[in-house]
């Protein structure tokens, strides 16, 4: 009685079920027909290749390791600063530093694969040829489980419009993809369009097997005493708690609009009740990128914190709660 | 006697692997125009060497990242065993927010983290040059080079007086110690590489440890090139997570070939040879930065 | 020497001039043709209609009162829950809530009049008609010194798609309200477009005589417990210091590909530094929402710490910092 | 003999208008399963009425609204004059951390705000009725009436005895006070409305003041409809801004022709007449929300 009516009184509460024991909560998902014995992952470029956080805990705990986007070529990346804090967030323009996909295959994912990692492959590029040869490098490869396709890179051939920007470039992007990929293929969407859905049915169309939401907002900060941009590359990625309600949003419109889409969820998740938000809003999976930052055990402390929260729920499977939202109206 | 007055350790027992640990502050008190903060960290101080840093997590508003802070001290015996100290200057809201900590507040502490000073493989004069609060790793390094029977010189530079941190310490640890402010304050007036050359001649200088803003170590760096000396330096960069990550703490770096590589500072750092460091790709010290052309947005 | 290396080695610092005294900035500059006084004004729906703040200190201070929006008849709005508090910003779902534009004419203008403010009258509409109805009733009004159009509205004769997110239907609006207003037209966009520039194009050809960088971004956040979405309308706006970021790479982008265009900006600023990016990065004058929320008395308090940081800096006129970014490359 | 402890006040002279203080805190304390917070707030103390508000800043990690509270208590005289309590639930990061300030700390304080209870018109028996937080301003209310020399019946609620708050005061105060827990750990097993109409009868009722969950507010404005009382309640709505600006804290209220109009929570009220509120449109203790149809997405 006592407790705050805006939140306690819900004209639908959750049916009040029995608690369970944490060890019989159901956290396995599949992601585009992929199975993870959770649902939490990490976001591109924010786990580098795995084992600078394995000095921390065992990661191949972690639903899956989204790793670094890996181009043809190397690429040294853009001079600092290359990050600068926001309220609640975070500014980065890293230019896609990466030892390109043959050192990758080379160096990075034989660790990843001695140590049993489920690992989801970025790539990106900025043209449909890059995004092709580097998906024909990584077929067949153990251990890799699907490939998520950073769609928001400068296309060279369109003025350097980014891919993520236009439904027929990210259309070419992904059939080329879908072509030379022999495991499930993620289309990594931004947020920064005028309507994500159709972006969304556009790749769905060329053949990728699931979504990725949001990348980073494209955001900005100068130095007031300098006036120079507070990053060297003048614009970075917004990303962090801060653009989370806009990562939900653009989940849940996609969610609604094609149901039947796996959905990985990702932008600003950094507590248990983020991740429930996510998949209520009808992603199957959720990918953790600033908060490892914050909080090298954010894995794992989802995970056992979300198993310990639908224990106490009663919700016996994970799944339960992808999609379920309860409307007001 | 130890006492173990740390809370919640998370990590693995390894020594030479950092852990995150939510740790007891003991005291915080200003130091001339800096602040001191002693916090119980066992697990970290026993894993600590000079050079390595820790990442505190602050709570000002709308704060997100961590951040790192040179560790200053660490104490092994006695009753402050499993003690860590830092140094900072409180300058922004984090820093700000760090100085308002007391006595039994709990800090979320990860480290220790990053490379350590290397210890020199001969027995070889030391000569340890700090700017600013860049002087706290410094006094614990040259604690350990005395502990190894070597002989160690030091030169405390800063901008005026009260920012001369460490100069009753520095004074007792070493052979001899100059001290330069850019006003004349105190000491020599002008900056550490001023007075570099003539320290070197006078305490037959085998290697050389720095640490302070990166401008200064750029200099310290060619001046110890032209004079053929080794030098290793503790850099700064801002760093969103500290251990390795995110790639947002790079320096270029030329390898034996002539090569540059982007480095992380966080994992391939904080100390790093000076010689290595390609300082004119960077945007410290000099009049415009010459950079390597980036490819446009990042993701 | 000790301060920080990463914000004091900037390869290009501000030439450092003697300070001034205070009373010798010149705070004063011109929007759309518009003199006010300062630069700071408020943003619409994030003042009622002026009297609320009045109790706190004399609003006249302001460089500008931009006034909730005002519809051609009067709406409820929508029910509540309509607000939620997210990571250093705010989600809101008001639904244009207001008097209507005979009785705001009738009951709120004249008090904004007799006190001598400087008046934004902001519109909204669902047509082109709406919009040119309202713009027409303000015509001749004295004290309204500017037009608002808040595009970000559904236009219900293209199925519910925001104006804001059509160049076209943009421009549609745009001409019939500058066909009636007697006043500067400033078009209030959304930064949830795929590109800002090409709409700010369009309502500038259409007639606007400037720009409001930028609105609410489309945000969500759910109940994790009850799985209700925590605003009555399922999705809102996301506000406040968040989405400053944002904010500022709108106005530079528009500043960059319009130089000529007057920008108002808009969007999480709350400090007098924030108030100082958003000028560098190309505004003429900044639009406080949120931040009147947490600290009445935001706008004398931006106000007075902007002269003294320009005083401190020696820099004489405020107009001096419009556009000054200093690129690093 | 007064002593003026606050900081900055920003506001106008006039004793009807809010002011902005910065308020060091004197006191925090635990009251059953609450908090108590005390702060010398001269010029807010000065200007409250019993069911005014007040807003305060709170510095928790990306927290960036303030926090209403209703006004408690209010001290005029002695020593402790121009002080202000507030008493809390701690459920979420603001109000966890309000229990981390100390005294000599320094609040942000907005206040007062609102309207206040209004004082019957005639000499009537005064019940109000209070559950759980929602009895604080109740008892700085039956403060005023009993001053005003009326009679005070009081009716306190709660789910279980630790959350029943005031119950000694609410002895002190009143003619008649009758205790309700919904597990029947303390007096009347149900709710406050299950003994509503007995102490009308008792207490010769003229009007009934209501302060709780608005489930509860909801339910006795009901039954006092039933009873032909009149019945002011002071209610809580999410609120951005606490001052008028923002229309998100609003409540459907009907005017003298039927009509019903969204008025601010904030501003009309939180003390709204009971009576007027179309609770029928609201999400308050109803199966389903019924509500004006919406006209989409908000800017
Ligand atoms: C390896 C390392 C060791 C350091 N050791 C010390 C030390 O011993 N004592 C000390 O006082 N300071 C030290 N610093 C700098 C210290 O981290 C910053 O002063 C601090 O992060 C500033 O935070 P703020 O919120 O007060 O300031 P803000 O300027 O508001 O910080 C905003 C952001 O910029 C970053 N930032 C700001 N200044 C620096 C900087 N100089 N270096 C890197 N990032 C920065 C912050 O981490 C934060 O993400 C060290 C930095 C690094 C990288
Ligand atoms: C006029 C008024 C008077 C109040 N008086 C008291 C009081 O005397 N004692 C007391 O303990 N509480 C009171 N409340 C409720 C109190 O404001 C909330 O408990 C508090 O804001 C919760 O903040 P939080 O960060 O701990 O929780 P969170 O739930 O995390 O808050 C998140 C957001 O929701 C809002 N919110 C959460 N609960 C409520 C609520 N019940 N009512 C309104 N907004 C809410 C917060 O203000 C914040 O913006 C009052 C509310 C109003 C509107
Ligand atoms: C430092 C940094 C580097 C990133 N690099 C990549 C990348 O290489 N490829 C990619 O698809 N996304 C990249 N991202 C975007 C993240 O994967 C993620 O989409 C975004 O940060 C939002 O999630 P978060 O708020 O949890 O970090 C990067 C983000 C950050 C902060
Ligand atoms: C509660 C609320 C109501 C708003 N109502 C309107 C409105 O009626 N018309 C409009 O153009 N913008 C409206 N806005 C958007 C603001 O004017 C502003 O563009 C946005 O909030 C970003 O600025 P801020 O972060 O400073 O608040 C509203 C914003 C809020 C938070
Ligand atoms: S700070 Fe993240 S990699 Fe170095
Ligand atoms: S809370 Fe803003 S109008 Fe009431």
């Amino acid at each position: 009685m006592s407790a705050s009516p805006v939140r306690d009184q819900p004209a639908r509460a959750w049916p009040r079920r029995r608690s369970l024991d944490p060890a019989d909560v159901d956290l396995r998902v599949q992601l585009a027909g992929v199975a993870l014995p959770n649902p939490i992952t990490t976001a591109s470029g924010c786990f580098a290749s795995g084992v600078e956080v394995d000095r921390f805990y065992d990661v191949t705990e972690l639903g899956a390791i989204v790793v670094k986007s890996v181009t043809r070529e190397p690429r040294a990346g853009l001079p600092t600063p290359r990050m600068a804090e926001t309220p609640s967030g975070m500014l980065n323009a890293i230019g896609l530093q990466n030892p390109g996909v043959d050192a990758w295959l080379a160096r990075d994912l034989p660790w990843l694969q001695d140590r049993g990692a489920r690992v989801v492959a970025s790539i990106a590029g900025n043209s449909v040829e890059d995004f092709a040869t580097v998906a024909g490098r990584l077929r067949g490869q153990p251990g890799i489980i699907a490939i998520e396709v950073n769609l928001s890179c400068p296309n060279v051939e369109e003025r350097g419009l980014v891919f993520a920007c236009s439904a027929t470039d990210s259309q070419e992007v992904i059939a080329a993809v879908r072509a030379e990929a022999s495991v499930p293929v993620l289309a990594k969407l931004t947020s920064d369009v005028t309507d994500v859905v159709s972006i969304a049915e556009a790749v769905v169309d060329a053949g990728a097997d699931g979504v990725t939401l949001i990348n980073t907002l494209l955001g900005m900060a100068i130095d007031p005493d300098t006036g120079r941009p507070e990053l060297w590359n003048t614009y970075g990625g917004l990303s962090g708690p801060a653009i989370r309600p806009v990562a939900l949003r653009n989940v849940h419109q996609v969610h609604q609009a094609l149901p039947d889409v796996p959905i990985l969820g990702c932008g600003g998740a950094r507590t248990v009740e983020d991740v429930v938000q996510f998949l209520r809003a009808g992603a199957s999976a959720v990918a953790v990128g600033t908060a490892t930052f914050v909080d090298p055990f954010v894995g794992p402390r989802l995970i056992a914190g979300l198993r310990t929260w639908c224990a106490e729920r009663g919700i016996a499977a994970v799944t339960d709660l992808v999609g379920d939202v309860q409307p007001w109206r | 006697m130890s006492t173990q007055r740390s809370g919640t350790v998370q990590g693995r027992p390894d020594l030479d692997t950092p852990v995150q640990a939510t740790c007891e502050v003991l005291d915080r008190r200003r130091e001339g125009a800096y602040w001191v903060l002693s916090f119980a960290a066992k697990e970290i101080a026993e894993r600590a060497q000079p050079g390595q840093f820790v990442s505190l997590a602050v709570q000002s508003p709308g704060a997100l990242l961590r951040r790192p802070f040179s560790i200053a001290r660490v104490s092994q015996q006695g009753v402050a065993a499993g003690t860590v100290d830092v140094v900072f200057d409180a300058h922004g809201p984090g820093t700000e927010w760090l100085t308002s900590v007391r006595g039994h507040d709990v800090l979320d502490v990860v480290g220790p983290l990053g490379r350590p000073f290397p210890m020199p493989r001969r027995k070889v004069g030391c000569l340890l040059i700090g700017g600013g609060y860049g002087v706290a790793p410094l006094l614990y390094l040259g604690e350990t080079l005395r502990r190894e029977g070597l002989r160690v010189d030091m030169i405390v530079g800063a901008a005026t007086q009260a920012r001369l941190l460490g100069v009753i310490e520095a004074k007792r640890l070493s052979a001899s110690s100059v001290f330069t402010t850019e006003d004349g304050s105190y000491g020599t007036q002008g900056r550490v590489t001023d007075v570099l050359e003539a320290v070197v001649a006078h305490g037959r200088t085998g290697v050389v440890y720095a640490c302070g803003p990166n401008a200064m170590l750029r200099a310290v760096s060619e001046r110890c090139g032209e004079l053929h000396l080794p030098v290793q330096v503790a850099v700064e960069e801002r760093m969103a997570c500290g251990i390795g990550v995110c790639f947002t703490c790079v320096l270029p770096i030329r390898d034996r070939a002539g090569n540059v590589h982007l480095r992380r500072a966080c994992l391939d750092g904080p100390v790093l040879n000076g010689a290595r460091i390609a300082w004119e790709d960077t945007r410290y010290g000099a009049p415009s930065a010459r950079t390597p052309a980036g490819e446009g947005g990042d993701a």
